[in-house]
């Protein structure tokens, strides 16, 4: 594995000074207040389309024929019976005859019908001849010594050791040792909206209406999976339901029905099923890590030994950061990506974080119990430096007044009766910097604004952050703007993934909007009689910054333009956005003695986010990561056969999901750092709440559970371990 | 996890994997069906049939399969998008449609077998831009984000009021268990079905 | 993020058709996002020609076995 | 899901009639589990009767103090009935926690006793078990957490999906099973059949051409009755073992007993030790703890549900305290 290269931070231009996110103090602010998402009417309504409401002209639906096995070669495939089946129009050959399917769901084949369940039917009239291979369906199967040779570059692959400072001296420095094997479990985006598409050919030009993550990204890779420019590819995805890092790769669902649309002269719409989903759209890896670690008496890190690893399925790795956030200036980690037949990793809300959390956070309480602690001092003792994107120690000593953490009990509750209470706590950081973004603003003369971006909207909210960021930088009212995005002939703009998409297009919105700004200025200052750049903008009208008396409202000053619309482009520049967020999570549970069963009652989640630009939909965010985490702590979970390598789970019954009565109370604080500029916080809030659980239920128990999620099973078999080792009953 | 005892493959073919499409028959393929008995009803379909839905308060008569589920039915053949087919099996309610004063997962429910119903969907909540309580409550309190499980929640949310009109903590959660938000709206959703006003008895 | 994912694909060493995340997240680079943990790569890759994890010889897509030697391997 | 015809007959002659017509049949009630199996090729009918229409949908007094519950009663309608609120409570109860508010307001009494089992290796086509004409049952070396821990003798490992069966064999029921060529009745405890090999394909003896048309409950008595449920999830879940216990009571003292347990079993599993020790006891703390552990005496556990013991144990202790009145 290779270091990135470090680049120089790019520094501040003259823009980033002439349109900062400052606002003058005789006006109301717009960013940073609580502005509802602006389609939202559209998305209670029904109204709202979705690529799976997208319906065109003539159009046939495509349905997957795909393998059952694990590993199989595939002998033959025969479509006779679904050529003749009623409204079938086309078929496919996705892998050819000789070639491998390496795990369950993998695609071998499709068909074109008429109607969504004639394609069902018909793919299931596809013959195909299987030659059944070895496979692997745990990590432990794959790691065996003898075990066959099912991938060609080796079951396994080492990574480099890597190793700072001196792990002997650490050791010897070290007053306790512990050494503990943690694991966190595969699990599935479960994206509401599965993987699906509708590709529409006109002559050499593919319309596409993908849901994805990315509308640029999307164009690029459809045009190079068909060999045809760039330029002739529009992809359109106006509302998506849920990616989570799923979304990035044109995969079969895209690229099957760009063949068939072209192939058979009529638009072709594919959508995935839930088992369809379950097992070919991407999945969190597991992760695995043996750990010695060595603290000092007075709560020093000291020493941290880890051989870890996880696997991505099919072909795919498994790292995750560790040791995480806390220093252990000795330290040594060696990581081994093991490959099983399952569908392939693909990025998953903060890739790597939660399992590097995980088993770092549990680490930390079971050391501070060693040196007799409070596993809150221990963490304050260890964390980097205080800096303005690395607050934990503010935030853990706010968090712990907030949340009553002095009325937490040592490791174990000795209160009578089987339900017992505990709290536990855990620190999250992520980059959150994104620098791909540019921005058209036109100002009509009737006042109207048309704002355009081509990215496209997750669930976050981008559409909203236009005519927030465009309303505040104009003065223009929110209702005369018009946001456009989710197109990729819209200006270019990166995905929505590793919580790069708002800070890497706010920069270039402002910059738009604010030299569209000056354009009106300019063009109505005389109007004011007043030169230019002594106007500005603000509640609806344009007004002399000396005497604001002296003003226009907003269409007045439009309607100067004549006949003529100003037009702005912006482009990412730095200086309005930047990396790095912390944050902390504490949580509280009970947890039932007598059946093992967990529920978590409060949750405090303290992030900072840079300059908050619409506080709302920071919050959802915020909202939607913990509950996220809670169900990888407690219910998610891929379950696959053992024998046979078929996953077992692969809905919504057997994968479970909290519910509205499994979701506590949660409380979110918003670090608002506007002398930041913007970062994006989709991620850090999901890497915390599941180790805050875990470590929750083991002050609750008094003894450790190392592995998600915690299954009643799990409690049990913990409880009883430590009843049986003469540690009382919990 | 599962140890991987069992040389690779020893499991019994004759065992797993159903061949398939062994057992299937296309739809259409089947010949009409005659009279079940002298005196009881015909069997209708497998092919399209007329099939009567009160939608939205709207009568409508589609050519349906018996097997279309209410939901393709509205979505596929009246083209009222609104509510979505996530899971497909009854266990995330964002298919929940109001039939008769109740809420029912659409995907398993038949169209064929709510003929007679009133069927009242989404997509006919609003009037034109005039929203319903309950959606101007969702987007005030952002009981959304992707907005792919909201139709489902909104309709869950409108029965609850509709059948408690000043619902205790207990009852909405309980009447909100049947849905399922993937990005984590939950908390946004408890409050605008706490907070939405003037809704009647349905 | 200034992930410290995926820094393994380097153009001219790696296939031409290898994708991964990171080429479109377009992240701003942190220099010092390595004061918190050791570089780890969670990457997923995938074959711009195939649109899978598996190249057009059925193998995995990775920037440690998508290189020259191997059959499907283009610069 | 396989295209099928479909019949809504309006009575129980045409009904039963139409079970008759050749080809595969099934009845539909309201649908939560006969769609899902349809959608996973489970199950190809070439038949649909509609049969909500067709059967009897209240519950109505007894001439001898008890009640007679038609087929067709959603489950919602269960819990919500005054009078199975009142004399009933345990079937009210649990009733009102099978799935969720929609599968509630679908659901029937039918349904309920007659849904196929949950066991992932049934739900999916992939396995060809001994309850889909296989050889072999996968949970009883696989992935069994969720399995049986009694009754798992026989070829098949599964659970009873059933909520409403364990109270109503706890109550003494009776459901009435009719076809076209006559009708009998049948103890509720009666009708749910352990697996062995000739009758691994079904749960029950209902034949394909009958339907259960009623359920008849008897008068209560002098009894107080509990019920509890273990969920791990509290919302549309199946639960992880429960109990209903029916207490005939001679004042303080417990006269007989009911234990009836469910998701432990292949059918509704009759905890008899429990039954026995709390015959003649004062109903309280001990009664309860003593009345757990008797029913999971004789557990045998699969290789990874034998937590499934501890659950049983503390649903069966709660469930008597609630009989008592008493929450934990």
């Amino acid at each position: 594995m290779q270091q990135p290269t470090p680049q120089p931070t790019p520094q501040p231009t003259e823009n980033a000074t002439k349109y900062a996110w400052t606002v003058p103090p005789d006006r109301t602010r717009v960013i940073g207040t609580s502005v509802p998402r602006v389609d939202g009417p559209d998305k209670v309504s029904g109204r709202a389309k979705y690529t799976y409401d997208i319906a065109r002209p003539g159009m046939l639906h495509a349905r997957a024929v795909r393998s059952p096995h694990p590993h199989a070669r595939i002998v033959s495939i025969d479509f006779s019976a679904a050529k003749a089946a009623p409204g079938v129009r086309g078929v496919l050959t996705w892998k050819d005859p000789g070639t491998e399917v390496m795990y369950q769901g993998d695609v071998v084949a499709a068909v074109a019908a008429d109607t969504e369940p004639q394609a069902r039917d018909a793919a299931r009239l596809v013959r195909v001849e299987y030659e059944v291979l070895p496979f692997f369906s745990s990590e432990a199967a794959a790691m065996q010594p003898d075990a066959p040779v099912v991938f060609p570059n080796g079951n396994t692959q080492a990574g480099q050791t890597q190793e700072t400072g001196d792990l002997a001296a650490g050791f010897a420095a070290a007053a306790h040792t512990l050494e503990a094997t943690y694991s966190t479990h595969v699990i599935t985006h479960v994206c509401l909206e599965s993987h699906c598409s509708v590709c529409e050919w006109n002559g050499d030009q593919l319309t596409a209406w993908v849901s994805t993550q990315g509308v640029h990204a999307s164009k690029q890779q459809i045009a190079g999976a068909l060999k045809i420019d760039q330029a002739n590819v529009r992809v359109i995805c106006q509302y998506m339901g849920g990616g989570f890092g799923s979304k990035v790769t044109a995969d079969a669902p895209i690229i099957i029905p760009a063949r068939m649309s072209k192939d058979l002269g009529a638009p072709v719409k594919m959508v995935l099923d839930r088992k369809e989903e379950h097992l070919d759209s991407g999945n969190r890896p597991s992760a695995f890590a043996r750990v010695r670690a060595g603290v000092s008496a007075d709560g020093m890190l000291t020493a941290f030994d880890g051989v870890t690893w996880g696997t991505g399925g099919a072909g795919q790795g498994a790292n995750f950061p560790l040791p995480y956030i806390y220093q252990f200036p000795n330290r040594r980690r060696a990581h081994t990506n093991v490959y099983i037949n399952t569908g392939l990793q693909r990025p998953m809300r903060a890739p790597g974080h939660p399992q590097g959390c995980f088993v770092t956070e549990m680490l930390l309480d079971e050391l501070a119990d060693l040196v007799g602690l409070d596993p809150l001092e221990l963490r304050l003792k260890n964390l980097p430096p205080t800096a303005p994107d690395a607050m934990w120690a503010e935030y853990y000593r706010m968090g712990a007044k907030q949340f009553g953490w002095d009325r937490r009990h040592p490791t174990g509750d000795r209160n009578p009766g089987p339900i017992k209470t505990g709290m536990g706590v855990s620190a999250n950081q992520w980059g959150g910097g994104g620098r791909a973004g540019a921005a058209h603003v036109r100002i009509q003369p009737d006042g109207s604004v048309l704002v355009q971006c081509g990215s496209q909207d997750l669930g976050t909210g981008t559409r909203t952050l236009l005519p927030v960021i465009a309303g505040e930088t104009l003065g223009a009212p929110l209702d005369a703007i018009r946001a456009e995005i989710g197109d990729s002939n819209l200006p270019f703009a990166g995905v929505s993934g590793g919580s790069t998409a708002t800070p890497g297009i706010a920069p270039a919105i402002r910059i738009a909007s604010g030299r569209a700004r000056d354009a009106l200025f300019a063009r109505v200052a005389s109007a004011l009689d007043a030169a230019p750049e002594e106007l500005a903008a603000g509640d609806g009208r344009i007004f002399v910054k000396a005497a604001p008396e002296r003003s226009l409202a907003w269409r007045a000053a439009c309607k100067l333009l004549g006949q003529e619309p100003i037009t702005a482009d912006g482009q990412w520049e730095p200086g309005f956005s930047s990396v790095n967020t912390s944050g902390v999570q504490f949580a509280e549970v009970t947890v039932d003695t007598e059946t093992g069963i967990v529920k978590v009652t409060r949750i405090l989640a303290i992030q900072d986010c840079g300059l908050v630009l619409d506080r709302l939909l920071a919050e959802s965010q915020v909202y939607g990561g913990v509950i996220g985490s809670l169900n990888f702590a407690l219910f998610e979970d891929r379950t696959l056969d053992p024998r046979t390598g078929v996953m077992l789970n692969p809905n919504m019954e057997h994968y479970l999901l909290a519910g509205m009565t499994d979701v506590p109370q949660i409380d979110v604080v918003l670090m608002d750092m506007p002398e930041r500029g913007v970062i994006g916080i989709g991620e850090p809030p999901t890497v915390s709440t599941a180790s805050a659980i875990a470590n929750a239920v083991r002050n609750a128990l008094g003894v450790p559970i190392r592995s998600l999620p915690l299954h009643p099973h799990r409690v049990l078999a913990a409880i009883d371990a430590h009843t049986n080792s003469g540690g009382g009953p919990a | 996890m599962a140890q991987n005892d069992d040389p690779a493959g020893t499991v019994s073919r004759r065992d797993f994997i159903k061949t398939v499409g062994a057992t299937s028959v296309a739809a259409g393929v089947l010949a009409p069906a005659a009279p079940v008995t002298a005196q009881g009803p015909a069997a209708l379909g497998p092919g399209p049939v007329p099939v009567n839905l009160t939608i939205n308060g709207r009568a409508r008569t589609l050519q349906i399969e018996p097997r279309v589920t209410l939901l393709d039915a509205v979505r596929d053949h009246a083209n009222l998008t609104g509510n979505k087919r996530v899971c497909d099996r009854g266990t995330c309610g964002a298919c929940t449609m109001i039939v008769d004063g109740r809420t029912v997962y659409s995907c398993s429910t038949l169209a064929i077998d709510v003929q007679g119903s009133r069927i009242r969907t989404v997509d006919g909540l609003a009037n034109g831009d005039d929203l319903h309580p309950v959606q101007e409550a969702f987007c005030a309190a952002d009981g959304m984000m992707c907005g792919f499980c909201t139709p489902g929640f909104v309709m869950a949310t409108v029965a609850l009021l509709e059948k408690y009109p000043k619902p205790t903590i207990a009852q909405a959660r309980r009447e909100l268990d049947g849905n399922v938000c993937r990005c984590g709206t939950f908390n946004r959703v408890f409050e605008a079905a706490l907070s939405a006003g003037g809704v009647n008895r349905g | 993020m200034h992930h410290p994912d995926s820094p393994a694909v380097v153009p001219g060493v790696q296939c031409e058709h290898i994708r991964h995340k990171a080429m479109y997240v377009m992240s701003v680079e942190n220099r010092d996002a390595l004061r918190f943990y050791d570089a780890y790569d969670s990457a997923s890759y995938w074959c711009q020609e195939t649109s899978s994890g598996f190249g057009p010889d059925g193998h995995p897509v990775r920037p440690d076995c998508c290189i020259a030697g191997r059959g499907c391997c283009r610069h | 899901m396989k295209a099928f015809a479909y019949v809504n007959p309006s009575n129980e002659s045409d009904a039963l009639a139409a079970l008759r017509s050749g080809g595969i049949v099934r009845p539909l009630g309201g649908g939560q589990d006969l769609l899902a199996r349809l959608k996973d090729y489970l199950d190809e009918p070439d038949r649909l009767v509609s049969v909500k229409g067709a059967l009897n949908r209240e519950a109505a007094a007894t001439g001898d103090g008890g009640l007679r519950i038609g087929a067709a009663m959603r489950l919602f309608e269960v819990a919500e009935h005054p009078e199975i609120l009142k004399r009933y409570p345990a079937l009210a109860e649990a009733a009102s926690t099978v799935g969720s508010p929609q599968i509630r307001h679908q659901g029937t009494v039918g349904g309920n006793l007659n849904q196929r089992p949950r066991c992932w290796y049934f739900r999916q086509e992939e396995f060809v078990c001994f309850k889909k004409g296989g050889n072999r049952c996968f949970a009883a070396d696989g992935e069994n957490q969720y399995h049986s821990i009694f009754g798992n003798d026989g070829p098949s490992k599964i659970v009873h999906p059933s909520s409403l069966a364990v109270p109503l064999v706890a109550y003494g029921a009776r459901f009435r099973l009719a076809s076209a060529s006559g009708e009998r009745e049948v103890a509720a405890a009666d009708y749910f059949t352990l697996p062995s090999m000739q009758t691994v394909q079904k749960e029950n003896v209902l034949a394909d051409d009958e339907l259960l048309t009623h359920v008849i409950l008897p008068a209560p008595g002098n009894v107080r009755s509990g019920h509890y449920e273990v969920r791990f999830k509290e919302s549309r879940d199946w639960p992880m073992a429960f109990a209903t216990v029916v207490l005939a009571m001679n004042g303080p003292s417990i006269d007989s007993a009911r234990v009836v347990l469910g998701a432990v079993a292949p059918v509704p599993w009759r905890a008899e030790d429990a039954e026995r020790v709390l015959r003649g006891r004062l109903l309280d703390d001990a009664a309860a703890d003593v009345a757990g552990e008797a029913a999971v005496r004789g557990a045998k556990p699969l290789a990874q549900n034998a937590y499934k013991i501890r659950i049983t144990r503390t649903a069966v202790k709660r469930a008597v305290l609630a009989a008592a009145g008493r929450s934990v």
